[in-house]
């Protein structure tokens, strides 16, 4: 079948976009932007692609009947036990980066200890892989270099300790070896764990066993079906970075704007809150885009500075709304250097203010800012559309939801749990309409 | 004999010195405690640090004169006095090297240079702005990402044989620069040196404001201790033709602690001068 | 039984009151006291306020938004690198606060407040706008008579905006009036020179602030009421360096600064706050002509500031010297908005004069709005610290 | 009639080729550095002065040779000196807030004079301050006279607040030329003022100023033989610094006119440093100087994608000569004050408003863009209202740039580029769908009271 794909490269994340001929979304695809720019967007686009098979893996398996009732149920624990066999391939990939480098560190004696150390570490994580896709567990984030990290850290200090060994080594081998783990592609593998995967499920879900040749049928058959990458896009941040062709990169903003129409056709003001720019976007009626502003040099208040807040709080991402939302008094934070960030807390703190009564006004002061990147790109209009990583962000939006009330008054905020995929969707689009309206076949890659 | 305590609280590390002075008011150093603050309560290890260097030295809360707070420690509740860091960073970096002229303080986020005269007074001074570009903790950040440990960013930084030039001037911005230099193949020497350089170009800057014209420039704060980001200094002062010799010292980090302890006894005497001839 | 309230903190309170009103209501109430009551802004660097005053007007001074105010559109008409008070200003006009205002003067300060008079035309095309120009030649016959026929209109202007021409006899009396209010404000700052901890800083800046919406005869009422109400009770004496405070005269540093630089160590013995009240330095003769008398105050008996053009390479930092050596103080602290190039311009050359006559100085910058007080406390309390222990040694 | 002497340096022109103009343009520029390099040993006093409203005649009239410090300073940022300037200017205690001009002029005379051409530049011997559209004019002769000790002279200007010369404006600045700045200059360079030299002078102008406009119009044809902004910084080097009054000037005006009026007739487009520049795809009215410092790459941004400007503001800076103003031979000091008082940015916002959407009209322009310089509150205090006001009434896309004039820390390719690519994408598809252009902007609540 023919796809058309959106990839937008930015600047903490990178998303892929999956459409179809009728402009449906097959599938999407998100993963950390890393030093390598190619192989995040190939992720990315591996992911949508994985997540479009899981998409025509649902429709084909309704169709049949064949899980009537237990198709949903089958269907999360297939893709998490996919998510397990991903993990485990890349967690023994890092062992072995990490002895590897350990070769080369200077570590002098200690260098026996720490190898024992690192053995027990990944001993351990490894057991405790399958509790992480258990049904219902929660993860810090999805990326392996969030989730592994974070787990290494923990399991670290404590091997580290029984075992006397200094905890810094142990750490240090683990930096160098990331990147490279986490810059490598495992294309080759998808197919074999997904075949894992279903049959981690069958054991799972006794009661599908059964019904094994009426589900492998059609799963196979999917996987077998060539899902053609019939013309792509580029855009965001490192767009200029993305080997292909000019004819292949749309400017970010086109594709905010154009995307965000999609998800919304009423959409006439875009705001965008990613990792380092904050863009507003103005559109008319068919998407286009009328008009825009961005922030300047400065990174202040945008949604790298949510980062490191929590990294200040050694909180997840996700963490942060929901302690904002806590708060009972305003307190007004006039800084959004992103890089103070940590030291404003600080301040506060010592002054005696409550932490989530201090994360509602950060909250405030971002979207202060946003504020103004909107009231210079021409006002809010009806309908608002809020996009972004940041639109994840429940105290951001209350914020931004208020801010609009008292200086706008009463209009659509429109907020799509998948919005931070908007970008990718304006660029699968384009490719899209440039196939199917203007007629264009993909060009060999520059 | 007569004891002070100076503590320095920065935004990084908590630093504790016990100071002794004989009759003659000769100070002697005798106990020293660093600890870093990782997202614990200042204020709790400056009593850690205060009950440390005592325990260090045999003696009691009852033996010390004056205890000294500097840096962010306006508040704490057992310290007889507080003084402004850079005053205390002036004294302190002429103690440990009688011929500094200039004491470049390079913290977490904030830098300053400080032209002192022999005896440790300021003469004039500058310091970075609001904004948090090219600050310790960029460097720190950037370290983490390239799997760099603290104590190998200098040496590594001194094997560069083409450095990059970072040209964000905002650290957000310069963090995605050098993912992108990564992604183009930089080596991490390469990108070290980078960012030293520009680090270096803006602490010469600051310097050069300062009016300095001659003698030693003693770095303190813990960035004293990076070595590739004192040789970038040393290279940027020679092309800048400033005729100042950049040097460290091993107990830099110590400098605003022991100018606190240093002051504390000055202030003691002043005091207990002033209460004698009210008595 | 609740303790009554000491006369001096009850107007200061009071001045506090009026300095967090971003709503003027102090402007509104005075309007609404008196049936066809006119209020006109304008930046209190310098304009003349007799005349505002003559035509039966409050004038109003206005210094942004200080850093309550949450400016949104207000940054939409800036780039980042401009200093905060055009854009808090404007978001006070766009939010609708400034309505109670019939008409703004913008004195020449500097580029941005130039361009700022257009915006307002633009902006608020239904308002009463001027920019009002002055000379930077001082000559009577020729920066003088150019001054005297920006007067002239303006007065007209104002004349026509009440219905009734502005006459020489009412003029003159506005004149007496502001000649009593600059005394009372030069009692101020005498006292205050003499004894810093009874007068601290943060309370005369708040006692000036009200005179930004006061009328000035209340005004002048309430300045002498302090006075004599702080000099009651005496209050705690602290060892702290005596500095002059240059570089504020057009965005205002936040309250919680000029209390850091107090609590780390210097009482301020003068400074340039809103030098509306002292630009005329003596009294203005309110007998003669009065266009030609405020014109000849102004070209030869005002005070000096980043925006007024030194005739002379000589004359550069006399004023400012003459400040510090009058209030006795022992340093300068220069405190400049972040982006003012007037004042960050004009720094090089004063504190080269200050090196010459050996005052020391220490310099930074802020923004209405800023927000962290620790690395101000940090220079101020340095400079306070090389001052007081190095005096000694 | 007198015939007004020439100045010293002027020599018989030679026989001049067409496509001469370029070189004439540089020859003269890098002359009257040699010029003013060996001034002091000619025994010729030194002046200088600001670009916006000189008074370039004038101090023809007393010999004087001519040095203008934002020039000097828009040289070295194009000769990627600017930078180590400004940095040893705010070492030496500039604040990195203010107006990189001022800095790098600074950093300059502290380097020991080395202008742009490599040659020493002598102290000059009188500041003239002509006061004129920008504050910071002020500051900048204040320190260099605290440095140096030159002698000054204030020609203050006033602004035009309310859109309009007043006649009380034009006396006042006549009376400053009468009584202080002419009787100043004559002492100091010892030559008696003659008013039948300035009138010379300034007839000579008037033929340059003829040409100039010519030139600049010539951009309403499609395609634009020139580029009004990139090109036209070249065009108007002479006539808005050491050269307005000179016959050199008069001739490489005409030279130039003749080969642009050439182009026109061939139908080429604008010349850009790597050749003819291709199919013109964006017309666009610029606001805002450039940025010197990337001005190759910059320029490159636009030519690449097909974009030309049409008419900038930033081409007017030292005099509006398209909306009518000759310098005028018969009410010499009177005209000479009308001059400082209408240049562009002595102009208030409303008439540049004004300005630009008669542009964008009259050179048929697909949007305006602003190139908002950080160093210039004059230009730059307003401009995000003149591109909605601009947006406004002409219903073209506006776009927004930011970079600085010399200060080579300020110019992000990467962040112009995007932008620009945004903004010219916008254009085309605008320009290709033409639905929707009927939603309402909405105004805040609280600003439509
Ligand atoms: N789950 C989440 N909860 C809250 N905020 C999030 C979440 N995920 C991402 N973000 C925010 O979104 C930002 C990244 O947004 P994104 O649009 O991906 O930026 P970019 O396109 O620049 O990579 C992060 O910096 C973070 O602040
Ligand atoms: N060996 C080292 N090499 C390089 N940097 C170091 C070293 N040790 C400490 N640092 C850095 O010093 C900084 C803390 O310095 P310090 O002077 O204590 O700052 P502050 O006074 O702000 O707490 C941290 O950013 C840390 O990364
Ligand atoms: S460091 Fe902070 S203030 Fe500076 S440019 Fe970056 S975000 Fe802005
Ligand atoms: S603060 Fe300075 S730059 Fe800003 S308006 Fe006032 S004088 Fe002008
Ligand atoms: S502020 Fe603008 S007009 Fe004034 S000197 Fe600087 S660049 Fe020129």
């Amino acid at each position: 079948m023919r796809c058309f794909i959106g990839i937008d490269l930015g600047s903490t994340t990178t998303k892929a976009v999956v459409i179809d001929e009728q402009q449906n979304i097959l599938g999407r695809g998100i993963t950390n932007s890393r030093s390598n720019y190619d192989t995040a967007a190939a992720i990315a686009k591996q992911e949508a692609l994985v997540n479009g098979r899981f998409h025509l893996f649902r429709e084909a398996l309704s169709t049949t009947g064949a899980l009537n009732g237990s198709l949903d149920r089958f269907l999360s624990q297939l893709e998490r036990d996919f998510r397990l066999e991903q993990y485990l391939e890349q967690l023994a990939d890092l062992e072995a980066t990490c002895r590897r480098n350990l070769g080369t560190a200077k570590f002098g004696d200690a260098t026996a200890g720490v190898g024992e150390a690192l053995g027990e570490v990944f001993r351990r994580l490894a057991a405790g892989a399958p509790e992480l896709f258990a049904p219902g567990a929660k993860r810090k984030s999805d990326f392996f270099r969030d989730i592994a990290g974070s787990q290494y850290l923990a399991v670290g200090e404590a091997v580290a300790k029984d075992a006397g060994v200094r905890y810094d080594f142990l750490l240090n081998v683990f930096d160098r070896s990331i990147i490279e783990v986490e810059n490598r592609v495992y294309a080759d593998s998808i197919r074999r764990h997904l075949l894992a995967a279903l049959e981690r499920a069958f054991v799972a879900l006794p009661e599908t066993a059964g019904r094994r040749s009426r589900v492998e049928a059609p799963i196979k058959g999917i996987l077998d079906l060539d899902m053609e990458e019939t013309y792509i896009v580029g855009t965001g941040y490192g767009r200029a970075r993305l080997p292909f062709s000019k004819e292949h990169i749309r400017s970010e903003i086109l594709c905010h704007g154009l995307g965000a129409h999609m998800m919304y056709p009423g959409t006439a003001t875009v705001l965008d809150i990613g990792g380092q720019d904050t863009k507003a976007i103005q559109v008319d009626r068919a998407g286009i885009v009328e008009s825009f502003q961005m922030n300047d040099r400065c990174a202040a208040g945008c949604g790298r500075y949510l980062g490191y807040i929590a990294d200040e709080m050694n909180m997840g991402l996700h963490e942060l709304g929901p302690m904002a939302m806590k708060s009972t008094k305003t307190i007004r934070i006039n800084s959004t250097c992103t890089v103070f960030a940590g030291a404003e807390l600080r301040d506060r703190l010592s002054l005696g203010d409550k932490r989530e009564d201090i994360m509602a006004g950060l909250h405030r002061a971002i979207i202060l800012r946003a504020m103004s990147i909107l009231a210079r790109s021409g006002g809010i209009r009806d309908e608002f559309t809020f996009t972004g990583g940041v639109a994840k962000n429940e105290a951001a939006v209350k914020a931004l939801r208020e801010l609009v009330r008292e200086n706008y008054g009463e209009l659509t905020l429109n907020i799509d749990p998948d919005s931070i995929y908007t970008g990718a969707l304006g660029g699968a689009t384009f490719a899209w309409r440039a196939v199917m309206e203007e007629g264009r076949t993909a060009e060999a890659r520059a | 004999m007569k004891h002070t305590i100076g503590i320095d609280i920065g935004s990084g590390a908590v630093k504790t010195a016990l100071f002794a002075f004989d009759a003659n008011g000769k100070p002697r150093w005798l106990a020293k405690r660093c600890e870093r603050i990782r997202r614990r309560d200042p204020m709790t290890l400056a009593q850690e640090g205060r009950d440390g260097v005592l325990a260090d030295a045999g003696l009691g809360a009852d033996d010390v004169a004056y205890v000294a707070t500097t840096g962010e420690g306006e508040n704490v509740k057992f310290a007889t006095g507080h003084f402004y860091s850079m005053t205390t960073h002036a004294r302190g970096g002429v103690f440990l090297e009688p011929g500094a002229r200039a004491v470049v303080d390079i913290g977490a986020l904030n830098g300053r240079a400080i032209y002192v005269d022999e005896r440790g007074k300021v003469l004039s001074y500058k310091m970075t702005s609001q904004c948090a570009s090219g600050s310790g903790q960029f460097l720190e950040n950037i370290a983490r990402y390239l799997g760099v440990a603290v104590e190998e960013i200098g040496p590594l930084s001194q094997t560069s044989q083409n450095p990059e030039k970072v040209s964000s001037i905002c650290a957000v911005l310069a963090e995605t620069d050098v993912i992108n230099m990564v992604s183009r193949g930089i080596a991490t020497p390469d990108i070290l040196k980078g960012i030293h350089l520009s680090m270096a170009s803006r602490i010469v800057k600051l310097l050069k404001v300062t009016g300095i014209k001659e003698g030693k420039a003693l770095m303190t704060g813990g960035l004293a201790l990076d070595t590739g980001l004192l040789a970038a200094i040393r290279e940027e002062m020679a092309n800048e033709k400033v005729g100042v010799e950049a040097v460290a010292h091993e107990d830099s980090i110590y400098a605003g602690a022991i100018g606190a302890a240093l002051w504390g006894a000055f202030r003691h005497d002043r005091l207990s001068a002033l209460e004698r001839a009210a008595a | 039984m609740t303790a009554t309230i000491p006369p001096a903190v009850a107007i200061v309170q009071r001045c506090e009151a009026l300095f967090d009103d971003l709503d003027f209501k102090a402007v509104k109430a005075w309007k609404a006291a008196g049936t066809g009551r006119k209020a006109i802004g304008y930046m209190p660097v310098y304009v003349p306020r007799e005349l505002v005053h003559a035509a039966g007007m409050l004038p109003v001074g206005i210094l942004g938004g200080g850093d309550s105010l949450e400016v949104i559109q207000g940054d939409a008409y800036y780039q980042s690198y401009i200093c905060r008070i055009p854009r808090s200003t404007i978001e006070l006009g766009l939010t609708g606060r400034l309505d109670c205002l019939d008409g703004m003067l913008f004195p020449s300060i500097c580029d941005v407040i130039r361009n700022l008079s257009g915006m307002w035309q633009i902006l608020f095309k239904d308002k009463y706008v001027r920019y009002f120009d002055v000379p930077q030649n001082y000559q009577d016959e020729i920066g003088g008579r150019y001054y005297v026929h920006e007067l002239e209109i303006l007065r007209d202007d104002l004349g026509k905006l009440r219905g009734k021409p502005i006459g020489d006899a009412e003029l003159n009396a506005s004149i007496a009036v502001y000649n009593d209010n600059r005394a009372a404000v030069r009692d101020l700052y005498a006292y205050r020179a003499r004894k810093p901890w009874q007068a601290p800083t943060s309370e005369v800046y708040l006692l000036l602030r009200a005179g930004m919406v006061l009328p000035p005869e209340e005004h002048t009422k309430l300045v002498r009421e302090y006075l004599a109400a702080v000099d009651e009770f005496p209050r705690p004496k602290r060892d702290n360096a005596r500095v002059v405070i240059n570089g504020t005269f057009c965005e205002q540093p936040p309250l919680a600064l000029i209390k850091s630089i107090e609590m780390s160590g210097c009482y301020v013995v003068d400074d340039d706050f809103m030098l509306v009240t002292r630009w005329l330095l003596d009294d203005v003769p309110a007998d003669g002509n009065p266009l030609e008398e405020l014109s000849k105050a102004f070209l030869h008996r005002s005070a000096s500031t980043a925006a007024k053009y030194d005739a002379t390479r000589e004359e550069k930092g006399v004023f400012l010297l003459k400040q510090v050596k009058t209030r006795g103080a022992e340093g300068v602290v220069f405190a400049a908005p972040s982006f003012c190039d007037p004042a960050l311009l004009e720094r090089p050359m004063l504190q080269d004069v200050l090196a010459k006559h050996g005052v020391p100085y220490t310099a930074f910058k802020y923004a209405e709005n800023t927000g962290q007080m620790a690395p101000i406390r940090e220079q101020a309390g340095t400079f306070a610290d090389s001052i007081k222990l190095w005096s000694a040694a | 009639m007198t015939t007004a002497a020439m100045p010293a340096s002027v020599k018989k022109p030679q026989n001049v080729q067409k496509e001469d103009a370029m070189w004439l343009q540089k020859e003269l520029i890098n002359r009257n550095y040699t010029e003013l390099a060996t001034a002091h040993q000619m025994g010729r006093k030194v002046s200088a002065t600001f670009v916006p409203g000189n008074l370039n005649e004038l101090l023809m009239c007393f010999d004087f040779a001519r040095s203008l410090p934002e020039t000097n300073a828009l040289q070295n940022g194009m000769r990627k000196k600017s930078g180590k300037m400004i940095m040893d200017a705010e070492r030496d205690g500039q604040s990195e807030d203010v107006c990189t001009y001022v800095k790098a002029d600074l950093g300059m005379m502290m380097g020991g004079e080395v202008g742009p051409t490599g040659e020493v530049l002598p102290r000059p011997d009188v500041l003239l301050l002509s006061y004129t559209g920008c504050f910071t004019f002020m500051k900048w002769f204040e320190l260099i006279r605290h440095k140096y000790g030159c002698e000054t002279v204030m020609l203050h200007v006033p602004y035009q607040g309310e859109g309009k010369i007043a006649p009380n404006m034009r006396e006042y600045v006549v009376k400053q030329l009468k009584e202080n700045v002419i009787p100043t200059l004559e002492r100091i360079s010892g030559v008696k003022f003659d008013i039948d030299r300035l009138r010379q002078y300034m007839r000579e102008s008037q033929k340059a100023e003829e040409d100039l406009v010519a030139v600049l119009q010539s951009a309403k044809n499609r395609p634009s033989p020139i580029d009004g902004y990139f090109g036209a910084v070249y065009y108007i080097g002479p006539i808005f610094t050491a050269f307005r009054g000179t016959p050199e000037a008069s001739q490489y005006y005409s030279v130039l006119r003749g080969e642009i009026e050439e182009r026109v007739r061939q139908g080429k487009g604008p010349v850009t440093p790597e050749g003819e520049m291709g199919e013109e795809k964006y017309r666009l009215v610029v606001e805002g100087p450039p940025n010197w410092t990337s001005f190759r790459d910059f320029w490159k941004m636009f030519y690449e994608e097909g974009a030309v400007v049409v008419s900038s503001t930033y081409a007017k800076v030292g005099g509006l000569y398209d909306f009518g103003f000759r310098h005028d031979a018969d009410r010499p000091l009177e005209s000479l004050a009308e001059y400082c008082l209408g240049c562009y940015t002595n102009l208030n916002l409303p008439s540049r408003i004004d300005m630009i959407c008669r542009y964008i009209d009259e050179y048929q322009a697909d949007g305006l863009l602003i190139n908002s310089i950080k160093s210039c509150n004059s230009f730059s205090a307003g401009q995000l209202l003149i591109l909605r006001e601009v947006e406004k009434r002409t219903g073209k896309p506006a776009a927004f740039i930011e970079t600085d004039l010399v200060d080579p820390r300020y110019f992000s390719a990467a962040n112009v580029k995007n932008r620009l690519e945004s903004y010219f994408q916008m254009i085309k598809q605008k320009r290709t769908s033409g639905v929707g252009h009927d939603l309402p902007r909405t105004i805040p609540i609280a600003a439509a009271h």
